[in-house]
């Protein structure tokens, strides 16, 4: 489904992302872990095309990235998150969904539109002005949305659980599997919640400084000592 | 659009084509104000659309103007093309002009009202090197005017009243379809967020590109409108910046949201001024005029239309006032990088 | 034991639309209070109108007795009353150092800046890393850890933080709880914002619930029991 | 029976100034009319200002038609005039002016337009007194205006067919620093003579420019706007030596009856010595208002009337001898060429209407 | 060959230094409401025009008439920024207008009060030649103003980056709120940034007053160059403005002296499109990405 061959991406003096080399298959959840800065949601920029990056290929559904713009990756069935929110100013909470379904999946259904505002919640506020007034969960809650309108194939998540309360988060974590089994999705989640991500995520990589530490299952990563030392710390026990 | 909308849009057009004629036709220089004032307006919704949809203000509408008047002037003086057909080409002129300015297509805010005013400059001072074709500094004098079409002599001015209040009600159709459409959703989402809005598959660039053409367009044939009725042309004229800082004053006097807007602060600001202020201060009435441009924006900082809204006389439309809370209220207050 | 600051029914909003309704919040001096509730409760909305940066429509906010309700956010500053915002809260376009600084702004922090700022990158050694880098293309985890660095900065006598862990990795997520248990020690009065219940109700010395705008529970903090909270928190919105 | 004159002149912007000058020199025509005529006919002005704007300008021309004005005076730059004096010929009315000197005006076929002043009659008069100093080499800086590009390309023609070598440099209107180019008629051209072709402000920059940098020239001449009063008591220094178009020395040395009036009732209106703006916007409003007389008494006053008594009267005005083409141009309009001398500006050329020797070589530093 | 190039980067490094101090008033308005007032060309010509009625009136010399002229450009620039501040929507853009309308105010009153009648000083010293080694030409009213330039712009600079008070006023322009929750004032800040502005626009009047000359027409040019100055550098980067200022100058004069004079202006908005396109975000700008 997609693949990274040796990928790199720096900022002037900082490489925030060095070589980094996975793949994954259709229908996989993947978590992405790491220390603050490890690159991560640097990734997610350079596979959605926000970012160009400095070395190396990307596969998707078999074909090469190559320069694809961002929106054009969109229509292709990449949707994504920002991990700060980033609502379409001028826009309500519905309008939001319906530019995104129009241009990313390319045609308009009021039903599943609504289906999404139902699963995320956020029914209520579907009239509200979305670059004003909304809770920042809400706003968190509506980037999954727009993500879901584009009708993706592979959806990535950057921390949409962060600011979540333990017991809701596990709760979201559960409305999440049931929209990837509904629509059949690819994904990839960044979560720095231990729990969710061995609840979520069959399949864990590991980022740190840029560089790819591990990838495997999650007992597999988090009794991987260079994890420990690097991301959870003592608490991983 | 309900019954009562219709209605006024009616009883507007009817006063508008003939009852305007009718009481001033007679008046050459009452009816020279309204086409000046009119072909204001004519910039001032192309700058409204772009400004509006394509979140882009342009400070270099004299660019598209001035290539419109004289693309067209020159095929007619030297090709022998009939007006009317040459006014459309002066549009079609603009827009491939416009193409140019493409480029500029990538910068945001003031860089990007910069670099179409840079244009402009640029589009002058290429008018007067090239003197063999634009006459160069000295332009184009005895222009010919319009033709008589269906009975209707267009070079008198009722006629060119009714050519140019046809134009400007065109364009103000083209603005109000796009803004209805999906189109001016997506366009409307990008202006604060263009990132967030080209994710979900939004070819922003694209789209802002489009809107730049048909505003080029729009003003271009204006500009052939104009050369075409003064007859004269010079570079220093069809490039003034008049014909960018006079249609920003309107539209955003009268409301560049909203479709009336641009037409309504063109007539108030243009006729105001010329009509009272001048008759007022004979040599200072530019100084009432700035101090009503102020006092417009402190007082209705949304424009004339959600004024007049608010007393009643038209009805606010929800997509055309947004009740932005003042930029102090946003969370990440005015930071939006 | 005097109440430092004093919210007595407050209603607050944003625009028409009101958030909080007739919230009572009582902050003891020297004590570490906690905020929890689900998201969208007001939490954020309470703090911020502490602060002065959401308008109020009736109730008062004391501090010290004195009522704030004509104060604006940087004399309540200057009254020694520090937010630290969430991370999205810094000022992307100037370096992380002119960031920390901006910090020491307030009179109290200037004096001693230069201790400070050594204290928070020996705190966040990531932050003396990246010191020149501009905030705005900090990652998000960074910007946090600067949000929290620039509020020690301040040397406050009340501290409100929102959601310090928010997007923050688990290490990193310890440390601010030791930074949080030693600000107590030092006698700091603190109202803490956190989804982490139970890592907050550890340090807390007093709680409060607040739920759709108002506060539905608030006991000293060896009077909560954990399970009892989470029911209210989920409590379908009858009541 | 009294005729109101239309006036549309720029009274704000770029052109403000030139446009109050032409407009003082107007008030002063009528006036003195109206003191002449002794009740017999009584003239009025009604002004509007075009603001530099051909529409405005049009507008204003209608404005004043539908008041009923008999005639109209004024009108500053071609560009303003053309469309201007074509919406006075819709409304049958005579367009008389001194402020477009474009050859492309009087070849309109427009019966109803008039000026007393043309290029070729400021560019006489400087080629004459470039060639009488028998200078071999000149440098022309001139202003890229349409007025402007046209007297340069004029004069760069005239000197050249006089076998005299020229170098041009064209500046923008918005030119301030002209170091460099004074710099490149120094280092390069090194010329005998330098003529500027601009307004006043230009003057000030290019005559500060060779101040400084001095360059071998012989000396500088300019046009219009130049060899004026005002520039001789505010920019003393800069100006001295320097050559322009004058019709009459300063301190004005009258020597008609109607020029010493014409100069006392300036100052008593304006407190000022009148300038050269004046001097035209004086002379063609009188022969307008001779003309309206004239057809008023041969009982009918209409566009046509006054063009035709325009068009057959033969004047000694201040400015010369003024008669009409049947294109409505003044072909015997030549000017005459002052210098700035001390406190004075003569008027050095031509040798018949010299009031003082010209000081060769000679320039400001 | 040698000897024009040296003079024409000579000329175009005062001019400038001139426009260097022209722009920045502009742009650190700019740089900390994200306004662009459009009447600062008018605020700079009002300030020479002091000047000039300081030297008819009581035979001051400009210099003296910079302290006079300072408080009445300070108040004007107060005005403005009073009345900016009573804008509550969209004040990006509302702004354009109001500060348009103010500078057409302005014009018009200069114009009725002064006429349109060019001005200049008399005080002979200031446009005396000031060579340096027989090569380089310049007035020494330029070498004084260009000096007092770098000075200004110097001064400004370390003022941002150095005091508490600079810091703060970056902070507001970068994030209003989050600067109030740092104790900071925003209003008393940004009035800080029109007196600044005021000070650098009355400094560069009486330059332009001392070296050229001036009419009521003048001042839109002014802030037109001294916008696309702003814009060339990146949003309120000071060394930015003396760069692109500097760089403005010596391709006008260098335009001037190895090509035509009358092209000097689409020199500077040819370097303008390519600087704009080469680098978006201006000579200092910088941009972030969205995470
Ligand atoms: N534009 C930029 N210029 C310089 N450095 C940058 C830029 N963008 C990101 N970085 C740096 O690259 C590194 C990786 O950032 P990234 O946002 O990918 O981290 P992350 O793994 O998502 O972290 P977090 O969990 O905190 O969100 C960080 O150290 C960040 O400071
Ligand atoms: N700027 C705003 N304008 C209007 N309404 C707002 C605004 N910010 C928040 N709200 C609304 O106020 C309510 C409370 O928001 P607040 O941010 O205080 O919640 P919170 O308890 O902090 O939630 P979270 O845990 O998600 O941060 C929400 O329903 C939200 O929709
Ligand atoms: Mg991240
Ligand atoms: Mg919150």
């Amino acid at each position: 489904m997609l693949a990274l061959d040796d990928v790199s991406m720096n900022f002037g003096g900082v490489a925030a992302l060095r070589n980094v080399t996975f793949a994954m298959d259709e229908g996989e959840t993947l978590g992405l872990i790491g220390p603050n800065g490890a690159g991560k949601t640097t990734l997610f920029n350079v596979i959605s095309g926000v970012l160009t990056p400095s070395a190396g290929r990307l596969e998707f559904a078999g074909k090469p990235l190559g320069k694809a713009a961002n929106w054009r990756r969109a229509r292709q069935g990449i949707g994504r998150t920002f991990q700060i929110p980033q609502p379409m100013h001028e826009l309500t909470v519905r309008e939001n969904l319906m530019v995104a379904q129009r241009f990313g999946a390319g045609r308009t259904d009021g039903r599943r539109i609504d289906e999404i505002l139902d699963l995320l919640d956020l029914t209520a506020k579907q009239h509200i002005d979305a670059a004003h007034g909304l809770a920042l969960t809400e706003q968190k809650a509506l980037e999954v949305g727009k993500a879901l309108a584009v009708e993706p194939r592979l959806l990535m998540l950057d921390e949409v659980l962060g600011g979540l309360e333990t017991a809701t988060k596990r709760a979201f974590g559960q409305t999440l599997q049931r929209v990837r089994e509904r629509y059949g999705l690819t994904m990839i989640v960044i979560e720095h919640d231990i729990e969710t991500i061995k609840t979520l995520c069959p399949r864990v990589v590991v980022l740190n400084f840029g560089e790819l530490i591990a990838d495997g299952t999650p007992d597999e990563v988090f009794n991987d000592a260079r994890v420990i030392r690097s991301y959870t710390g003592d608490s991983a026990a | 659009m309900t019954m009562m909308r219709s209605g006024l849009l009616l009883g507007f057009l009817a006063v508008a084509y003939l009852g305007v004629p009718l009481l001033f036709g007679g008046m050459d220089y009452v009816m020279s104000l309204v086409i000046a004032a009119l072909t204001i307006a004519g910039i001032a919704v192309a700058w409204a659309l772009l400004g509006n949809l394509g979140g882009l203000v342009s400070f270099g509408h004299a660019a598209f103007f001035g290539v419109g008047a004289y693309v067209s002037a020159l095929l007619v003086m030297d090709n022998g093309w009939p007006v009317l057909p040459a006014m459309l080409a002066g549009g079609l002129g603009a827009a491939i002009a416009s193409v140019a300015t493409m480029p500029a297509l990538r910068l945001r805010g003031p860089y990007f009202a910069l670099a179409i005013l840079a244009y402009a400059h640029i589009f002058k001072i290429l008018a007067v090197e090239f003197s063999s074709i634009t006459g160069g500094a000295g332009g184009l004098l005895s222009i010919p005017g319009f033709p008589t079409v269906f009975g209707l002599d267009l070079a008198s001015k009722t006629g060119a009243y009714v050519l140019i209040l046809t134009i400007v009600l065109a364009w103000m159709a083209v603005y109000h379809a796009i803004r209805r459409s999906t189109w001016g959703l997506a366009l409307r989402a990008m202006h604060d967020s263009e990132l967030a809005t080209r994710v979900v598959g939004v070819p922003s660039t694209h789209l802002k590109a489009v809107m730049l053409v048909v505003s080029a367009f729009m003003t271009g044939v204006v500009g052939a409108f104009n050369a075409h009725q003064i007859s004269f042309l010079d570079p220093e004229y069809a490039f003034s910046g008049t014909w960018t800082v006079l249609p920003i004053a309107a539209a955003i006097f009268g409301g560049y949201r909203t479709v009336w807007g641009p037409l309504m602060g063109a007539l108030v600001v243009y006729l105001l001024d010329q009509l009272v202020f001048k008759e007022i201060m004979p040599s200072g009435h530019q100084l009432v005029f700035g101090v009503l441009l102020g006092a417009m924006i402190l007082l209705s900082p949304q424009g004339l239309m959600p004024l007049l809204a608010r007393l009643g006389v038209a009805r606010p439309r929800r997509e055309t006032a947004p009740q932005a809370a003042a930029p102090h209220a946003t969370e990440d207050g005015n930071a939006r990088a | 034991m005097t109440a430092l600051l004093d919210v007595r029914t407050l209603r607050a909003g944003y625009g028409s639309i009101n958030v909080l309704w007739d919230v009572d919040l009582t902050v003891q001096e020297g004590r570490t209070t906690v905020i929890v509730g689900p998201n969208g409760a007001g939490k954020t909305t309470l703090l911020r109108a502490v602060m002065g940066l959401v308008k109020t429509s009736s109730g008062d906010i004391a501090l010290h007795g004195e009522s704030l309700a004509r104060t604006r956010t940087w004399d309540i500053v200057d009254r020694g009353v520090v937010m630290i915002p969430e991370g999205r809260m810094v000022f992307p376009d100037m370096s992380v150092l002119d960031n920390l600084l901006m910090g020491a702004y307030p009179r109290s922090g200037r004096p001693r800046w230069k201790q400070n700022l050594e204290r928070v990158f020996d705190l966040f050694p990531r932050l003396r890393e990246r010191r020149s880098q501009m905030a705005g293309s900090l990652s998000g985890g960074e910007a946090q850890m600067l949000a929290m660095g620039r509020g020690l900065m301040e040397e406050p006598k009340v501290l409100l933080i929102d959601e310090p862990s928010l997007g923050l990795a688990p290490v990193i997520v310890d440390e601010i709880f030791k930074i949080l248990a030693d600000l107590k020690a030092q006698g700091l009065t603190v109202v803490l914002v956190e989804q982490n219940t139970s890592r907050a109700l550890a340090i807390a010395d007093h709680v409060n619930l607040m739920r759709s705008g108002r506060v539905l529970l608030s006991r000293p903090a060896a009077e909560v029991n954990l399970d009892r909270l989470h029911d209210l928190y989920f409590a379908r919105e009858t009541a | 029976e009294t005729f109101t004159l239309g006036s549309q002149v720029p009274l704000t912007g770029n052109l403000a100034r030139v446009g109050t000058g032409m407009h003082e020199g107007i008030s002063v025509a009528i006036a003195m009319a109206n003191k002449e005529l002794g009740g017999k006919h009584e003239f009025k002005v009604s002004t509007i200002d075009d603001e530099s704007n051909p529409a405005k300008a049009v507008a204003a021309v209608e404005k004043l038609a539908s008041e009923g004005v008999v005639a109209l005076t004024g009108g500053y730059g071609s560009n303003i005039i053309g469309p201007a004096s074509e919406a006075a010929a819709k409304s049958d009315l005579v367009y008389i002016t001194s402020g477009g000197v474009a050859p492309e005006l009087t070849h309109r076929d427009l019966d109803t337009f008039f000026r007393i002043n043309n290029s070729e009659g400021y560019g006489k008069a400087m080629l004459g007194l470039l060639k009488d100093m028998g200078v071999k080499k000149v440098s022309v800086i001139y202003s890229n205006k349409e007025a402007t590009d046209a007297m340069a390309k004029y004069v760069e023609e005239g000197l050249k067919e006089a076998g005299v070598e020229v170098t041009t440099h064209e500046f923008d209107a918005s030119t301030t620093d002209f170091k460099s180019i004074m710099n490149k008629v120094k280092l390069r051209d090194r010329s005998d003579a330098i003529a500027m072709i601009g307004y006043e402000n230009d003057y000030v920059g290019i005559l500060r420019a060779a101040s400084v940098l001095k360059p071998e020239a012989k000396a500088i001449v300019g046009v219009w706007s130049l060899a004026t009063s005002q520039m001789n008591t505010e920019f003393h220094d800069l100006v001295q030596n320097v050559y322009g178009t004058s019709l009459l020395p300063y301190p004005v040395k009258f020597s008609g009856d109607e020029a010493v009036e014409f100069s006392a009732t300036y100052k008593e209106m304006f407190g000022k010595e009148p300038d050269y703006l004046g001097q035209f916007g004086y002379v063609q409003t009188r022969l307008l208002i001779d003309a309206v007389v004239a057809a008023a008494d041969k009982g009918e006053v209409s566009g046509k009337t006054v063009a035709q008594e325009l068009r057959s009267l033969k004047a000694d005005t201040l400015i010369g001898d003024v008669a009409f083409d049947e294109n409505g141009d003044n072909p015997n309009f030549s000017h005459r060429m002052g210098q700035h001398q001390g406190d004075r500006v003569e008027i050095v050329w031509p040798e018949k209407a010299a009031t003082a020797k010209m000081n060769f070589p000679a320039v400001p530093w | 060959m040698f000897e024009l190039t040296l003079q024409a980067v000579y000329s175009g490094l005062l001019a400038g230094g001139w426009y260097a101090m022209v722009a920045l008033g502009l742009a650190l308005v700019f740089g900390t409401m994200r306004i662009i007032n459009l009447a600062h060309g008018e605020l700079v010509l009002l300030a020479a025009y002091v000047a000039f009625e300081m030297e008819r009136s009581f035979g001051l010399n400009p210099i003296a008439a910079i302290p006079v002229a300072l408080v009445v450009v300070g108040l004007t620039a107060l005005l403005v920024y009073f009345l900016i501040g009573r804008i509550r929507h969209d004040r990006e853009l509302n702004s354009l207008i109001l500060t348009f309308g103010i500078a057409i105010v302005l014009t018009n009153v200069i114009l009725m009060t002064w006429s349109a009648d060019i001005r200049s000083t008399s005080v002979g010293w200031f446009m005396d030649g000031a060579v340096i080694a027989d090569t380089l030409f310049s007035m020494n009213s330029e070498v004084l103003f260009f000096g007092a330039g770098v000075a200004l712009v110097g001064g400004t600079y370390w003022w941002l980056n150095h005091t508490w008070h600079g810091r703060a006023l970056r902070a507001v322009s970068s994030n209003r709120n989050a600067a109030m929750l740092m104790g900071v004032n925003p209003a008393r800040v940004e009035a800080m940034s029109f007196v600044v502005s005021a000070v650098l626009a009355t400094v560069s009047g009486v330059a332009l007053y001392t070296a050229s000359v001036v009419f009521p027409a003048l001042g839109h040019g002014l802030t037109i160059k001294a916008f696309v100055i702003t814009v060339l550098a990146g949003l309120g980067s000071v060394p930015g403005v003396l760069l692109g200022a500097v760089i403005l100058g010596v391709g006008e004069t260098m335009t001037a002296t190895f090509a035509k004079p009358s092209l000097q202006e689409l020199t500077g908005m040819v370097i303008f499109l390519l600087i704009l396109f080469l680098r978006p975000s201006g000579l200092f700008g910088r941009k972030v990405v969205g995470k």
